[in-house]
């Protein structure tokens, strides 16, 4: 490999990482040597050093990680967490609410349930503490359950999960008890 | 009929094949041959079949419709016919559009190597602060079951059905026909015509008298009105088992 | 905010979130105005360009992303033992032709232009961030819709969905003049 490309190689392994990257594993994929990945780390530190940059790069027991300057820490922290603030999508209300009307359930209850791959919904869920695990389920693959939280009640103003407000098979649209939506008969 | 020298090809579905064929035998896209697109295209399917394909039921549904549009072609009235070439003719336009803007897309793929990294973990709490009326979550469940009220797609044995009827009468009335005429020795088309009891049985009468002259089984004579099928030249047992692929 | 340390705090930014940063949050957050915002990130866009980086900025959507330029994208799997994902289908590239041009759009309008069942194919799109849910159709059945996502634009290097190239009829594609495809009767 031509060393003169070595400097943004590493920069874009280092972003990519997010972790702390062994220079070893570096030299071994990359067939370099040790002495080279050395220099090219302290050349490529050292041109984040200046002011210019709102990035650093730290050697930690022998890895290397890209972060950000401290000193901009604080701004940073402030607008990454807007998206605390955002309300629910409406696909983030289905799940929700699938989950409230059957749990526990498993994600690929839900997913039946919507006809869709529902799996990014249920982590932003369980992230802003709407929905947590639950155990699992006997089943082949053991597969996690979950159940609405504590917060959940609160943000819907229920004092427990008694108070949900009542779906009928009318309401579905259901006149067939067959209809496959019945949790009992799901698991 | 040309050699079959796609076996090989994959097809998307019947529109993706319908266009290889327009393509191949230099059809008018805006004005199609529909018998020699029907004739092409079964011999295609039946390519597959001998090559112990899998035909999803997409193709057969397409060969089906392909059948009607051909028979209804032949109908002294034109409009219904003009109407349904119409149609298929948009929606090859349509696909052929399609394929055109996915080549594209399938020629920009760069950015799929512009890689970019986790977010950083920044011990935010996340937790949901809002507060709703507890009546939204009824509303959302019903959309969120409201895809399971959604009128499902008939089920594949159901096509199976609707193709095996013209399937099965095209080659029944083939063999009725036949041995009516061998029976009687001339027989009227009219009255071939008006014994059909159903529509599917009509069109069916048609096909098979379409096909059976068209290999020579039985000849036509007559005027426009009054038209008489007699035994031809051409041998049932050969073509016979050609009629049970329909 | 002094305006000599807006650089470094937006590489910073765009460092951290790894996801594309909304312009608008950026200037509420950090109350700078939008055509501030806007020139420090040109500014810092082109500060990537140059050879030295192995990063770059691009815009999506109104939204600026923090990426690795593609040369580098097989040493960087490479070193970080990322598999890369299998090329995408004709299938696939067909389904999101269809929803690209026309969202947001229903399952069955993909499936009706296709002429066939296209759901495995969009639950994978799905999957791999390329198509998202945009809510339901109000209709019977309340379909839901789909539309491509931010990932999406990034994957096939576009800023905005008005740089989908256009279907024209001089790209048709067919050499033979005998081919039925004449476009004057197209339109």
């Amino acid at each position: 490999m031509e060393e003169k490309n070595l400097k943004p190689l590493f920069e874009a392994i280092l972003f990519a990482s997010g972790d702390p990257v062994d220079l070893k594993t570096l030299c071994s994929e990359l067939d370099i040597s040790e002495e080279t990945a050395e220099n090219t780390m302290k050349e490529l530190a050292e041109k984040f050093l200046s002011e210019e940059s709102g990035l650093e790069i730290i050697k930690l027991d022998g890895k290397f990680q890209m972060v950000t300057k401290s000193r901009y820490a604080n701004d940073v922290r402030k607008v990454l967490a807007v998206k605390k603030n955002a309300p629910l999508s409406p696909a983030a209300f289905e799940v929700l609410a699938a989950v409230a009307y059957n749990q526990p359930v498993t994600r690929s209850f839900v997913e039946q349930i919507r006809g869709v791959d529902s799996s990014g919904v249920m982590n932003t869920l369980c992230e802003r503490n709407l929905i947590e695990e639950a155990g699992r389920l006997d089943l082949p693959g053991r597969p996690l359950l979950y159940r609405t939280t504590d917060n959940f009640l609160r943000c819907f103003g229920l004092s427990s999960l008694d108070d949900l407000p009542p779906v009928s098979d009318s309401d579905l649209g259901y006149d067939d008890k067959n209809d496959g939506l019945n949790p009992e008969k799901n698991h | 009929m040309e050699e079959i020298t796609f076996k090989t090809e994959v097809f998307e579905g019947p529109l993706d094949l319908l266009l290889h064929l327009i393509a191949v035998h230099k059809l008018d896209i805006y004005d199609i041959n529909i018998s020699e697109l029907v004739d092409q295209y079964i011999s295609y399917i039946k390519s597959m079949k001998e090559n112990n394909l899998d035909i999803a039921s997409d193709f057969i549904a397409m060969a089906s419709r392909l059948v009607y549009i051909k028979t209804v072609s032949l109908l002294p009235k034109k409009e219904e016919a003009e109407k349904l070439k119409e149609e298929l003719t948009g929606e090859l336009i349509e696909y052929r559009d399609l394929k055109i803007c996915a080549e594209k897309l399938a020629g920009m793929t760069e950015g799929f190597d512009k890689l970019s990294r986790e977010p950083a973990d920044i011990k935010a709490d996340m937790t949901y602060r809002r507060f709703h009326d507890s009546a939204e979550l009824v509303y959302a469940y019903l959309n969120a079951v409201g895809k399971k009220l959604r009128k499902l797609p008939p089920p594949e044995d159901s096509f199976k059905e609707i193709v095996a009827k013209a399937v099965v009468s095209v080659s029944s009335r083939v063999k009725y026909i036949y041995k009516l005429i061998s029976m009687t020795g001339k027989v009227s088309l009219d009255d071939v015509y008006y014994s059909s009891a159903t529509r599917s049985e009509l069109v069916a009468s048609f096909l098979a008298v379409l096909e059976m002259s068209r290999k020579g089984i039985i000849s036509l004579s007559g005027s426009d009105n009054d038209v008489y099928m007699e035994i031809g030249s051409g041998d049932i047992e050969n073509a016979a088992a050609e009629f049970d692929e329909f």
